[in-house]
């Protein structure tokens, strides 16, 4: 801990002294605009620890239309932040891409609903409206586990028809969207989890798989140094990456930021629910990956047998635990 | 008693490009209702523009002017013949020539009676069911002149409208209308460039001077009513035409002061 | 060769070359993007498996379409008619119109979410946000663009006001009207797609082409996502060709742009 | 009263009124609602607070509007004197062109993004894409209506087919070429906005009005997301104003649409 | 040796509607080069299409048409003044007379002197700078003229081009037509409803018949050119118009047997 308090204000000009190895640049590509779902990356980045790893990092902020599998896919990208079950998805259609750690042990993608909602369970969303990505594998999923049908409606990055709406039932990212809904006006919304429903799928880091293959030093240094990052960010001062945060977005108050890293913290949502420390950050579990490429099997999204586990992910590159 | 004047322009003065010079007048004119008056003058003197400060299409820039002691435009009775046929292109001759007639809302029956008579008249009648650009020239000519007739105004205002015509039809033309006049009793402005015509028709002959437009001469044509091929021989004709052409030869033409 | 079938050829050879360009630019990309952009073999697959799919998805935009189309038209006419009528009207109210059509769609959907509900009538709405100006634009432009020559003669007629509107305005205005519902007809399938995905809904696997394309994009089906273009571009050309068919109809007789080469 | 302050006191009234109204509906709504549709203040209040970010995303917008509009311009003056040439190239290219149109930005957007990846290019190009298909349809309908009596001139004159499409068809299509102009000029700030949203660069400080529509909405900043579309509404009058400026100096001496009452 | 004409018709036909009747021959027709010859006949008989057809606007039914024993519409050195003015109301009057010596890549200076030497005859040089809509009918009609004559052609096709035309200015510029026509040497179809203007022009006239259009009479005029104001009192003169008047009066009127 004490080393890591000399390293936080790094020498910009280290890397430029005569003799030093050049950085290794690594792109990585963000699936949303900079938030504390970043977090990790930004601390890592505003500390200097990827400088100090010999790389040279660049965050690309996303948006709608991020494209982050894609972007990974033609080499615009080496690493990506995204989300696992549909991963599996775009490595059966012959995208080079290998999710090397996890960013959250559990998606936090969830479904918010007003807290007098009659809503209680799964079985009860049965001929309701829900606002969704449609793309989203856990609505089949939850059509074929429950056999029950819902009405999408795509999802519009608002919650402004949730705020409005008593009876709305809408996906979002709860440790974002909560924020902006209770900040409306409208009271604290009640979670349905999809993990409680078995569809336990990680945010994940993705890299090119050739990439990866080529630059193993590289991408191990980068995972170390982004490790220490997010265990930074939850366990210490975010002010370096809430800081850096606001710079890349400047729609970014630190009303939002705190409330968001609280949640992070809060939910576990890094470190695992039912982790007793620190030590799972940006761990991938492949026994978990196994019930994914089962669940994407069983819905007839991929062909029985067609993917291992292999093929789909690794821990090689993260650090000895 | 004499009537008060149908059409009367006291000091009428036109000019397009206020920083320009007059174009027509200051003019006085009256015409009488039932006065036939053809109006002669070299191309570009103000004829079609007199019409149409007549007509309320243009407004005048100095004077005073009344129909029928109205402001200009005010007239239901009014029917202008312009310079072109400005058919609509999408109806047929027989909707084009019911096209004032509806305007009026007049009744579907009434306007097929008056649009046949009015075509048999300019001698179209097979015509009915072409389009406009279906027509020569001087068809189209005729079907404009007909959709005017079958309007039966008060005041018709008729812009050179046998200009395309071949002499034959121009002699019929002119007969019909001096006949319809006899049983609907309208007044007429008849602007035209023929000198054997305007005497044929008119009871009054107005000579323009050109720059700016402005009455050179005022003639009554004394001939009797009803006229027919007899009064083109008769001597007072043909000396009246002389005279007329005369007069027009003595005015300069409209632009060969500038050229 | 008949002088028809030689007519018929430059575009079938156009045809000929469009998709061995389309099938060579697969060939030429690189192999890590040519996903990006699916062989002729791989689009008739998408066809093959995802037929009955689209074919569901293609009948609700095609409705959508038709809806906010033909509410376009009524509506853009109807508009148009108020805002010739007087150049007070107009100055007074085409600002508003072009600010209806300036509103971005996204604030306009929480909107109709709550009050209108997400599904067809929200789409047909939202198309017709989409097709209804350039509609309007047109129309009123045709309206002004009267001959003088015949407005003269409707004013020495002593026209009513909606008189010289609906006997002379409108038919001169048609072919700036059919114009506008030529545009108005290639965006109405593209309008109700995007509206699809905007304020659409789906449920037991009943979308329209926009939800269905907004899943095969997420789920990178892109042969599956070129299918539902070549879909919705199929109904744009439909559209286009009805409009094509009136437009004839309506003008061939009198207006000058069918005039026959001899006559 | 001057007959001039007569004529400008009708918009002024309708402002007010809208204004009026605006105000009205904001405080008609429920109160759980009312937050949808922002008063009049809350709106002054989002410009303030937001008014140098809003400035900065409008000034990308803006160029994007422009760089797209005049390229569309450009682009479908060329499209449509070729398409106008021959009958033969309208019935060969014209699908294309429309496909073009009906391509669904959802499919261009990914090969936007991975090609030219997201930022001012790309939007130029989806906006290019938007605004362009109503200025072919017009000028091309522009082009081909020529009046029969002057094709017939030229012909008689023995032009060869490019004078008389430069000499003829051109200057004769350019009321259509103008009402094309305007609606491309509505379309292209909003159609840039559109494009900033789907493949704009999301980067602070480098992105359009589209992402900053997006944050607000995501942020549930109504009052924000309301200025933004202000915003774009005001490029989009700025860019009809310019385009009707242009319209007057190129029509009013000669076409009937810009007759003086009085002649 | 007789020169071969220049303008050759062999049972040249023409139907507009495939079903209905021929509207124009077939008639045959030979002008030798340097022929002024003038198309008279009733409204609607055929003289318009007939000029269409020799100016390569109009596609014959059937029969053959050649003009200088080239393919009608390949004559570089062809002028036609359109029974309507048809200007370009974009262009100024000066542009306007320029646009068929455009069309044929004259250069600028003697596109202007050209252009100017024609609007001086037609007398409108002070209207160079005005659109069309700011000229009268006449004023239309003559820039119309100006524009062919510009040209300096080698045949001529003038249809009714004095139509819409006071006296004095016909008179003036049919001087000047054959005052051109003994400098440049071309040949004339001249469509008119004008007998006197007819006869006094040409070297040859032609009476066309409607239903369908065909040559009724085909008269040569013998009066020697120069002609003048002396012409117009010679007692050959009188005495053609005359006979002229009586044929075309013969000719049945194109509509009246069908009203
Ligand atoms: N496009 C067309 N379609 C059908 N009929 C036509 C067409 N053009 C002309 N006609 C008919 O052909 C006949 C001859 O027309 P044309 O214009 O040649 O007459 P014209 O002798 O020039 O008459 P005018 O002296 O009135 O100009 C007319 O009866 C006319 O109605
Ligand atoms: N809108 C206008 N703007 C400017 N000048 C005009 C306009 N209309 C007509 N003039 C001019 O006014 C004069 C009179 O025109 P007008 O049409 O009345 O002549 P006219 O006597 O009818 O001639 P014509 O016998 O040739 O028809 C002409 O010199 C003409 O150039
Ligand atoms: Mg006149
Ligand atoms: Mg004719």
């Amino acid at each position: 801990v004490l080393a890591l308090a000399g390293c936080a204000k790094p020498d910009p000009d280290a890397s430029l002294a005569p003799g030093a190895p050049a950085l290794t640049k690594i792109t990585v590509q963000l699936d949303w605009v900079p938030e504390p779902e970043h977090g990790g990356l930004f601390q890592a980045q505003a500390r200097g620890w990827f400088r100090e790893a010999g790389l040279d990092v660049t965050l690309v902020p996303g948006g709608p239309n991020a494209l982050v599998n894609q972007r990974i896919a033609t080499g615009q990208a080496d690493i990506g932040q995204g989300e696992s079950v549909t991963t599996l998805l775009d490595v059966q259609k012959g995208l080079p891409l290998l999710q090397v750690a996890a960013v959250f042990q559990n998606d936090p993608s969830v479904f918010l609903l007003h807290a007098d909602n009659p809503v209680r369970d799964f079985k009860d969303l049965n001929g309701r409206k829900i606002m969704a990505r449609p793309a989203w594998i856990f609505l089949d999923y939850l059509r074929q586990k429950y056999a029950i049908d819902f009405t999408i409606i795509p999802f519009n990055f608002s919650v402004a028809n949730f705020i409005a709406d008593k009876g709305f039932i809408q996906q979002g990212y709860y440790i974002a969207e909560p924020f902006f809904i209770t900040q409306g006006g409208a009271p604290a919304p009640r979670y349905l989890y999809a993990w409680d429903a078995g569809y336990d799928s990680y945010g994940v880091l993705i890299a090119n798989r050739d990439w990866a293959r080529r630059n193993p030093a590289a991408l191990r240094a980068f995972l170390a140094a982004y490790i220490r990052g997010w265990r930074d960010y939850i366990e210490g001062d975010p002010a370096p990456s809430h800081a850096a945060l606001k710079a890349a977005n400047d729609k970014n108050t630190d009303a939002f930021m705190d409330f968001s890293r609280a949640m992070i913290v809060k939910e576990k949502l890094v470190v695992g629910r039912d982790a007793p420390d620190s030590a799972r950050i940006g761990r991938l579990d492949p026994a978990r990956y196994a019930t994914q490429l089962k669940i994407v099997e069983d819905l007839k999204l991929l062909p029985t047998g067609a993917l291992k586990v292999s093929d789909v992910m690794t821990t090689e590159y993260l650090p000895a635990p | 008693m004499i009537p008060p004047p149908l059409i009367h322009c006291q000091a009428l003065a036109k000019r397009f490009d206020p920083a320009g010079p007059a174009v027509l007048g200051p003019l006085d004119l009256a015409v009488a209702p039932g006065e036939f008056v053809s109006v002669l003058g070299p191309s570009g003197c103000g004829k079609s523009t007199l019409l149409r400060l007549i007509s309320g299409l243009l407004a005048p820039t100095s004077g005073a002017l009344t129909i029928a002691g109205r402001p200009p435009g005010t007239l239901d009775d009014l029917a202008y013949v312009f310079q072109d046929a400005t058919l609509l292109p999408w109806l047929r001759v027989e909707a084009n020539v019911e096209t004032l007639l509806r305007l009026r809302r007049v009744p579907a029956t009434e306007r097929a009676r008056r649009r046949d008579a009015a075509l048999g008249l300019v001698r179209l009648t097979e015509k009915a069911r072409a389009y406009p650009r279906q027509l020569s020239g001087g068809q189209r000519m005729r079907v404009s002149l007909a959709r005017a007739l079958a309007l039966e105004p008060r005041v018709l205002l008729l812009d050179e409208p046998f200009g395309a015509l071949d002499e034959m039809t121009r002699d019929h033309l002119g007969e019909e209308l001096l006949a319809i006049r006899a049983r609907q009793a309208w007044t007429a402005l008849f602007v035209t460039h023929s000198v054997a015509e305007a005497v044929f028709l008119s009871s009054r002959i107005l000579i323009l001077a050109p720059h700016p437009g402005r009455i050179a001469h005022d003639l009554a044509v004394e001939l009797p009513y009803p006229r027919n091929q007899e009064t083109r021989r008769a001597p007072d004709y043909l000396r009246l035409v002389a005279e007329v052409s005369a007069r027009l030869r003595a005015v300069e033409p409209a632009e060969a002061s500038a050229a | 060769m008949s002088p028809r079938l030689l007519r018929r050829l430059p575009p079938l050879v156009l045809a000929g070359l469009f998709l061995a360009g389309w099938q060579g630019l697969h060939h030429a990309l690189p192999l890590g993007r040519r996903f990006l952009f699916p062989s002729l073999p791989q689009l008739a697959e998408a066809f093959e498996v995802h037929g009955p799919a689209l074919l569901g998805a293609a009948g609700h935009t095609a409705l959508a379409s038709l809806g906010g189309f033909a509410l376009a038209a009524l509506v853009a006419a109807g508009a148009s008619l108020l805002l010739a009528s007087s150049t007070l009207v107009r100055q007074a109210l085409y600002p508003y119109l072009m600010g209806l059509q300036m509103v971005p769609v996204i604030i306009v959907a929480p909107i109709l979410i709550l009050w209108v509900g997400p599904g067809a009538p929200s789409v047909i709405i939202v198309t017709f946000l989409i097709t209804f100006f350039p509609l309007v634009v047109n129309t009123t432009q045709g309206l002004l663009s009267v001959e003088q020559a015949h407005l003269d003669l409707f004013r020495m007629g002593r026209a009513a006001r909606w008189q010289e509107l609906l006997l002379l305005r409108a038919p001169a205005a048609l072919p700036y009207f059919f114009t506008g519902l030529r545009i108005a007809a290639i965006l109405a399938p593209i309008g109700a797609l995007t509206a699809d995905y905007l304020v659409g809904s789906t449920s037991g696997g009943r979308s329209g082409l926009g939800i269905t394309a907004l899943l095969f994009s997420a789920r990178n089906e892109i042969p599956g996502l070129y299918a539902t273009a070549v879909v919705g571009c199929a109904l744009g050309f439909a559209l286009v060709s009805i409009v094509s068919g009136l437009a004839w109809l309506a003008l061939h007789r009198w207006h000058d742009s069918y005039t026959p080469s001899d006559s």
